[in-house]
This record gives structure tokens, C-alpha cells and sequence, in this order.
């Protein structure tokens, strides 16, 4: 699936949502799925900026794909970040440096978070575009 | 002794009558700031558009008027706290200044390499800090007092913490996690037992008791107007004149000056020597309003109804299950630090706040203390004579539902 | 180019339309504190009503927008002064905080025995005594860059100051006394020939013209809030990054620290490191407001207008026998300093205070300024834009009737 | 003249002015009538604190007798000091440690100066009344 219709997807299954609380719910459950990510990548330097718990993101580059694995330690922030990487996980980097994220607004997720978070997750979305960005950049150079 | 009328005071505060997400606002973040009652609000609004005027410098009406009601402020603080004179109250931009000052002016005049001074394991790092970084400048060291698991000071290990070579004693009167209300009495005694001065942070015990500084014999109490009902941006130091005397000043500026020349500057007389610049002499009119608003309730009352609220949230936290409260003292303010097994603390508070519960996560800016019990954060409920019962039983309710989506 | 709307500015300023002694009032101390437009009242006055509560720490709603609106206002600052980065606008309690910040933390980084600092003759003292506080630390020493008979620093004079021991230039944008805008790009590029960083002291700068920090290439710039429009209580410290980073902190305590521990303490990210304790966000929130309130004006209309407002009154007061103006620099603010032949400045101002005119006497903490012209104090009228010509003509002739009184 | 009988004439004479211009023209009028102060008292230790101004004043006793000498380098203030002199000079000691200075209130010079003006007035009145006391109990120990 592209990006956008990953995005689309999402909006489809949050509009069911009633409330918050199916919303968080539904955080709970993908940040519960969230696969681990490796322990050496559990360091400071890969802690993002911004989170008010800490989010753990790595990213890997293959032939032009670039594929994202996440932590976090409090399950609804990274639930969270669990959305951003199904929505960007193993896509093309040239893509997602310059995606725009119009899921995220239309999902109610911005108004439900109160602006500190949704900062966080816009720390998060800015941090995984910058990943692309970078090693788009780099092997273009080669 | 009458009781708190609860509906009256929260009409008072304007605040409290909001929604946040639809719900009624539960606001139990008083530990960080409180909220302001109407006649501070209305006082500051009075001073920006009826009397506002730099203060102790023109001639005219207006810096007169203004100059009166901000001394006449020092006094009323000084009354407070029964200070024997005005000019050993300094106005300052809150407790972490007034700790800063105390640090940089007291470390000046009488810390040297190799001397020690003594705080808690349960302090607000801005009690450790500013002592850290003097210890940094002038080769000088730190010695901790531990708390036990209750949360209390071990008094003897405080005890043999003394020799020589200790400067002075710096500690919280209360503490902003566990909510141990210290026994200052006693360290001050033991302190002064030792010819060693005593600061007390206040920052979080003048909004709950009544302080009599000269009963206490205390050498520096500090706190914030912000965590009594005043504004941001002021606090105060009050020391005993005869340290302030001695003690250099800390900031140069404007106002602290006698004469100024380039060959030699004096200094004003206290307590203007320690307050350079303009002051915020609307925080401190506003934290004046502030201390009458309480007094007109009465400390002593606020006092009770808040044991009544202490009392009763932890009655209720600890059946539920998996909880568990940092900070037992016998002695203790009604603040709750605790966890829940298996939940994060900012999970649990993430969705209280969809309930219109304000709670605050993390380490309180009191790492050791986090350190202490082998944790990162807890979540911090902190209330206050504006809180209600009913408040806690939703807090408490909010637990439970926050457990059922998280376990 | 618009012209000022006097009529609709007055009405955004409450305090303006008010009778003291029964007579209009005429606000001409605006050196010292300026007013607050109703924006700014209104503004704080929404904060402790509606959204009033610690920011960078709670995880709930209310703290969430604060933080917001106090980040928000680090980066309108930004703009205001055209910073490079937001993590370079530095929060303090007012200029007189800013410069002691800087004092300190730059002296302990840079500034050793023997060391040198340059500033001027028509500093505040706010500028004068944290060097001093610093020097005799550091035993280090001042350098004074003279003024002229008109109050124009004397360029070539400064030039010469500066020696293989110049740590640092701490100069006043524009002179609180005699109105002087100096030659800032001149003093900064001289400075910087020399690898030598300049701090401009914009407390009576800020308000009267647009500043842009990185066309100026400034390594620092201070400024109050409440002598621009805001409220008491706050202030900025703007640094290059690259001094900011080398820097160490200044104050210690909450917020500004990454980790605490007994051992080892870590200190947070710019801004940050230099903004310990709960900072005054109710203050920053109100000097974004008094910012943008200034913007809608337009400060180059501000600056048109005060300009007039200095040409008239300059005219109007020669006319009067015996009058002398000090400070008479081609470039200088809509303030004037000055005093009547066998007249003291304070029988003056209080006759003038009587007639409803607000002026400042003494030495408006620039003593040197007083000892330059052989004299102890002056009358100082300092206008803004919200004051008119006929207010001038009232001070006139309300110095004409002292006259006549006291001659 | 009693103490009280100067009050009560100052009070009459400050009955007829109608507005403050007539009541600083009359301070300035005894201000500038006011016999200088010797050279030696002006310096700081007879300055008096609070007021705005520099005012310096001295007291000396004979024979339970106090008299004042006192000056100001603002006219308008040395006329304030001088009504002060005009009152209490020449009186016993004894009464003026204790004096009820009423004619303040009663020729509206409190509400005619601003509040910290009117600090630097009851200043005044306090230093002198503290020098009587003070000459009074030293003479009343011997
Ligand atoms: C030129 C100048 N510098 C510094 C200051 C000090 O500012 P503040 O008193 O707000 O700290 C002032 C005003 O008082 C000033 O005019
Ligand atoms: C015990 C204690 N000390 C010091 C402080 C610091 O106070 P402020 O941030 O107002 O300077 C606080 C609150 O943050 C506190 O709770």
C-alpha cells in the first residue's frame, strides 16, 4: 500500500471511534503490538526530543526503503508512535521526507492530545521525515 | 473552629469553574502552582490601569501611591511570618532565586575549600543545585540526610553529620513528594547546637501552616508567592538581619546602590542592598492579597480541612489494587506520590486528564528521591483547601478506569 | 506612513484617562515603567482566570497550554529582535537580572585576573555595578568610554580603550538619561575587530526603534518588559548561541537540569539552562502581548511620532529662562533631562506633581551622568506615544508657574 | 507659646488658603526663611532618612530646654522642616518626646503631599521627637 492510502485506511478505522476512549484503546492495542526494539538502539541517542516519556526510534535503509523500529516506555505514547510507523514503515525514503501527514488532523488524535503531546508527536513525525531525509540524501551523494 | 465553607471559597477562584474536554476541571497539580482567588486577580488588574508606577523613584502621585502599597506589602509578609523587622524581608523573582541568592551572598562571605554543608536526600533540586554549583566554585562538599521508607528524616544520621568544617544546614520544611512535614525545631536546635545557620525552603509548607520564624528561631526561611495563590515571578527570603548585615549583596543594579562612582560604589541599607533593579512590585502587592485572602479564611482552618483531605485520599488509594503510596510520614501535607504495577505513571495520568483530572507525572524535579525508591516518576495529586472529597473519589475512580484499559 | 491615532491609543490605556489631585493626569515617567495597554491587562487577567498553571511539567491540559503560549511567546520575542534561534531568548526577571546573569556566567568562563571590560560613562547602574561585583571578584578592572559636552560618546576615546586584555563591551544601546542612541554597529564592529563580544543594554532602546540582533551582529542584547509596554517582573537576556553553549549556568534549580544525583548533575538544553525554578509565564505572555500590541502600531510610526514629541518639547523648554537641557546628541529618544538655574529639581517636580505632571527627579541611577555635569539630580520628562503636545505645553507651563513660585 | 498654642496658630493660618498653590507658597516663604544650619551638621549623619530630598537637622538641650537648627537643600522641603522648628523649638523635652503633633492633619499636609512625601514629613517629626527623648533620658540619668 502507498502512504496515503495507509493514511486513509487509518481514518477509516478511527471514524468508528466515538470518543477518546476508543481512540486510546486503540493506542493501547497497537503500542501492546508494537514489536521491541533493539536494546543497543535504547540509548540516549536515539531518544526523541519533545516526549514527554521516552520514544526510542531507529530507522534502517535499503534500496531506497526505508523501515522504522520504535519504543517507548509509557504504551499509549507509543501506541503512538506504533501509528507513524505503520503509516510509514518500509517505504520509499524520497517519499516520506516530504510527506504530508494529513491522517494525523483528521483522526482527532491532535485535539485529543493536549499541545505538549501533540507536540510529541509531531517531534515524532519530524524525527522519522529527518531519518528519510538523511539517508535519502546521503546515498544520492553517492 | 469553623469550616471550610467549600462552595464560597470555589466561587472565589475562577478557575475552578471551567470544563477541560467537557469535564469539570479537577485540578491537583497544586504542588507545582496554585490557582489565584479573585482578589488577587482584581488587584492586579487595579494596578495596571489605575496606579502602576516604578516604585521608590519619582516624585509624583502615582510612585508614591505605589511606592506605600509595595512596602506596605513587606510588612504585611513580614507580619506573616512574624519577621522582627521589615528589612530582613527580600523580595526576590521566587524560592529558586531566593535559594541562589542565599547560596552565591552566604557562600561568598563564608564558605571556603573544603567546607560542607548539609542538605536532604529529599530535596527540590533547587535545593541541591545552587549549593552544587557553590560547591563547584569554592572546592566545598555536600552532605545528604537520609530519609527512611516512610519518608522520614533519619535525625540521627543527620546528627553525625555535623563537624567542623559544616557551614551551614539547608532543607526543606516540607517536602515537595513525599509531603514530609520535617521536624524543623529539632534541626534547627541540633544546627544551632553546632553554631551552624539553618535555611529552610518553605516552598512548600507556608501555604499550609502558620510560620512564626522568630519562634523557630530559623536563620533563612524562602518560598514563592506562586504556591500560595499569588502571582509568578516573586518570592521572598527572609533572613535574620544580623547575616544580612554581613552577607554581600548578589545582583548589582539599580536600587541597591548607596553612591556609584567608578572608584567606589556603596550599597543600600537592607533590604534594598539585596534587591537590584526594578522590582515586581505588582507580584509582590498581588502576593499580599494572596497571604490576606488565607488569613481571612485562616491558616488554621486550611490546615484541618487539608488533613481531612489527606486522610481520606489515602484511605481511598490504597484499595486499589497494585497501588502503591511513596511518602508515609505521620507528618505529611495532603499530596499522594504513587504508581500502579505495571502501568506507567504517564499513562494513568494521560487519561485522567481526558476525565479533567490535572495530575503531574515524572520526578518532581526531586531525582534523589525518585532514585531513593528505584523509580523514574510517579504521579503527584496535590490538594489544597479548593478540593473537595468528592474531587478525590473521582481521582480515584479515574485510577481504576485508567487501570482497566492499561493492565 | 500613518500618523498616531492619539484619541484611540489613549483609550487603550486605562491608567492614561485619569484625574490626580483633580487634574488630568500626564504620564512623563515613562523611563522608568511604562503603561500597559488594556491587551496585555486583559491577557493576564485571562491567564489567572482560565488557563493559569505550571508549564514543562504537568501532563495535563491546562499545563499543555501554558507551555504552549509561554513557547509561543519565546519565539514571538524571536521574531521581535530577529534572533537566529528561539533556544537563544533567555527569560530573566528584567534587564538589571539579564546583565548579572551575563556578568556571572560569562565572568566565570572568561573573565581572569588582570582582565579587562569596557563600558561607558552614561551607564545605568545596572550596568555599572554587576562589573563592579564582578571585577573585585575576579580582580579584574573597568574601562570608561567618555561622553562629549552634547552626550555623544567619544569613539575615538573607546577605540583606545581596548587592549590584548578586553574580555568584553557592555555599552547602552540609548542613555536613560541623556537620550543618546549611540553608534551601536560602529561599537560593535570596533569591538569585533578586536574578537571582543558586546552587550547592549536595550532597556530604553527596545521600545523606540526596530531591533534586528543578527544584522546588528550583537553577541547580546537585555531588555524589561515593563518599560516596554509589559508587565513587571520579566525580562530577556538574547545571546548567540555559541556563547550561550560555552557558557556555565548562573542559577541552579528546577528546570534547569537534565540529571540530578548527588555526584553528577547534567544541566538541560538552551534556553533552559540558564532558567531555573518556575519561570514567570504569566509575565512573558503578557510582554508578547504588550509586543504585538506595539507591532499593530507600528514601531516605525512610533518612532516618527516620538520623534516630534522630542523636537517640540526641545523647542518648548529652551524657551524657558534659565532652563538647561543636558543631553543634546543629534540622535537621541523623546526624553530630556534638565534642570532651572537656583531651582532644585525636587521643588519643581513637586509643583509639577501638584498640576497633575508626573517627572522623575534625581540621578535616575546614572550617577557618573550626575558627576559628569558637577550636579546631584535633574527633572526627567520621558515621553512615549501615547503622550501629546499639549501635554508638553502643560509641562511647560507648569515649569513656568514653579518658576514663579520657587524663584 | 504651649506647643498646642503654636499648633492651634498654624492651624488658623493654614485655615485661610484655599488651595495647595497658597499653602507651598507659604512653605516656601518659611523655607527660604529659615536660619541656615551650622556648616559642620551637613553631613550624613544629620541627614534624615526617608525623605526625598537631602534635610539635615540638629538638636541641642540646656536646661530641659530643646531647640532645632535645620536645613534643606529643596526649598518647598526645608519650609515643611521649618513649620516642624517653628512648633517644637525652644520646648521642654520632655513634652516634645510626647507631643501630639495634630496641626499635620488638620492644614491638609498629609493629603496635599504625595504618600512618600508625607513619609519624609512624619521622618522628620519622628527624628525630633526622638532626639528629645534621647537628651531627655541621658540628663534624667545623671
Ligand atoms: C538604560 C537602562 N539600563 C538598565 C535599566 C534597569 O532595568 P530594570 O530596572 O528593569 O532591571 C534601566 C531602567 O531602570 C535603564 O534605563
Ligand atoms: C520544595 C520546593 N522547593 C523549591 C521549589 C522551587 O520553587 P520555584 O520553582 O517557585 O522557584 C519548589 C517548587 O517547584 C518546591 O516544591
Amino acid at each position: 500500500m502507498t502512504i496515503n492510502e495507509i493514511q486513509d485506511s487509518i481514518i477509516e478505522e478511527f471514524s468508528i471511534f466515538d470518543d477518546w476512549m476508543d481512540r486510546y484503546s486503540y493506542l493501547i492495542e497497537l503500542g501492546n503490538e508494537l514489536p521491541p526494539i533493539d536494546q543497543k538502539f535504547k540509548t540516549d541517542e536515539y531518544l526523541i526530543n519533545g516526549c514527554q516519556s521516552k520514544v526510542w526510534l531507529n530507522a534502517e535503509y535499503e534500496n531506497g526503503i526505508i523501515s522504522y523500529t520504535a519504543e517507548g516506555d509509557a504504551v499509549i505514547v507509543k501506541g503512538i508512535v506504533a501509528l507513524l510507523v505503520k503509516v510509514l514503515n518500509n517505504q520509499k525514503a524520497s517519499e516520506v521526507m516530504n510527506v504530508d501527514l494529513y491522517f494525523i488532523d483528521k483522526i482527532g488524535l491532535k485535539e485529543n492530545l493536549s499541545p505538549t503531546r501533540s507536540n510529541g508527536l509531531l517531534s515524532m513525525a519530524k524525527k522519522m521525515k529527518l531519518y528519510a531525509l538523511a539517508y535519502y540524501t546521503k546515498h544520492k551523494e553517492k | 473552629m469553623v469550616d471550610i465553607d467549600l462552595q464560597k471559597i470555589r466561587e472565589d477562584f475562577p478557575i475552578l469553574n471551567q470544563k477541560v474536554y467537557n469535564k469539570p476541571l479537577v485540578y491537583f497539580d497544586n504542588g507545582a502552582t496554585t490557582q489565584k482567588p479573585r482578589a488577587v486577580i482584581e488587584k492586579i488588574n487595579e494596578i495596571h490601569s489605575l496606579t502602576n508606577s516604578s516604585t521608590h523613584r519619582g516624585v509624583h502621585y502615582l510612585s508614591g501611591l505605589m511606592t506605600e502599597e509595595y512596602e506596605a506589602s513587606r510588612e504585611k509578609i513580614r507580619a506573616f511570618i512574624n519577621a522582627k523587622d521589615k528589612s530582613e524581608i527580600i523580595y526576590t523573582s521566587g524560592t529558586t532565586a531566593s535559594i541562589n541568592l542565599l547560596a552565591f551572598s552566604f557562600g561568598e562571605k563564608y564558605i571556603s575549600e573544603g567546607d560542607e554543608i548539609i542538605i536532604s536526600e529529599m530535596e527540590h533540586h533547587s535545593n541541591i543545585v545552587p549549593w552544587q554549583l557553590l560547591c563547584e566554585r569554592k572546592k566545598a562538599s555536600i552532605k545528604v540526610t537520609p530519609f527512611d521508607e516512610n519518608g522520614d528524616l533519619l535525625i540521627d544520621e543527620y546528627k553525625n553529620l555535623f563537624t567542623e568544617k559544616t557551614r551551614i544546614v539547608s532543607i526543606a520544611h516540607t517536602s515537595n513528594t513525599l509531603g514530609t512535614v520535617n521536624p524543623i525545631k529539632e534541626i534547627i536546635d541540633i544546627a544551632h547546637s553546632h553554631n551552624v545557620p539553618v535555611l529552610l525552603d518553605g516552598a512548600q509548607a507556608i501555604q499550609h501552616e502558620k510560620i512564626d520564624v522568630q519562634e523557630l528561631d530559623v536563620d533563612f526561611y524562602v518560598f514563592s508567592a506562586h504556591k500560595i495563590y499569588g502571582p509568578t515571578g516573586i518570592g521572598i527570603l527572609y533572613g535574620k538581619q544580623k547575616w544580612l548585615e554581613e552577607m554581600p549583596p548578589w545582583q548589582g543594579g539599580g536600587n541597591m546602590v548607596k553612591n556609584v562612582s567608578f572608584n567606589k560604589t556603596t550599597y543600600n541599607n537592607l533590604p534594598y542592598k539585596f534587591e537590584a533593579g526594578t522590582p515586581n512590585y505588582v507580584g509582590a502587592v498581588g502576593l499580599t492579597k494572596a497571604l490576606e485572602y488565607i488569613e481571612n479564611i485562616g491558616i488554621e482552618n486550611i490546615r484541618t480541612y487539608e488533613n481531612k483531605l489527606l486522610h481520606y485520599s489515602t484511605q481511598e488509594l490504597k484499595k486499589i489494587e497494585g497501588l502503591r503510596i511513596f511518602g508515609n510520614s505521620k507528618n505529611k501535607i495532603s499530596v499522594q506520590i504513587f504508581n500502579i504495577d505495571s502501568v506507567h505513571p504517564y499513562d494513568t495520568a494521560m487519561i485522567l486528564d481526558k476525565l479533567g483530572i490535572a495530575v503531574r507525572t515524572g520526578s518532581h524535579c526531586a531525582q534523589p528521591v525518585m532514585d531513593h525508591f528505584g523509580i523514574d516518576s510517579t504521579i503527584r495529586a496535590s490538594m489544597v483547601f479548593y478540593n473537595s472529597f468528592e474531587e478525590i473519589d473521582m481521582l480515584v475512580e479515574g485510577i481504576k478506569k485508567a487501570q482497566l484499559m492499561l493492565q
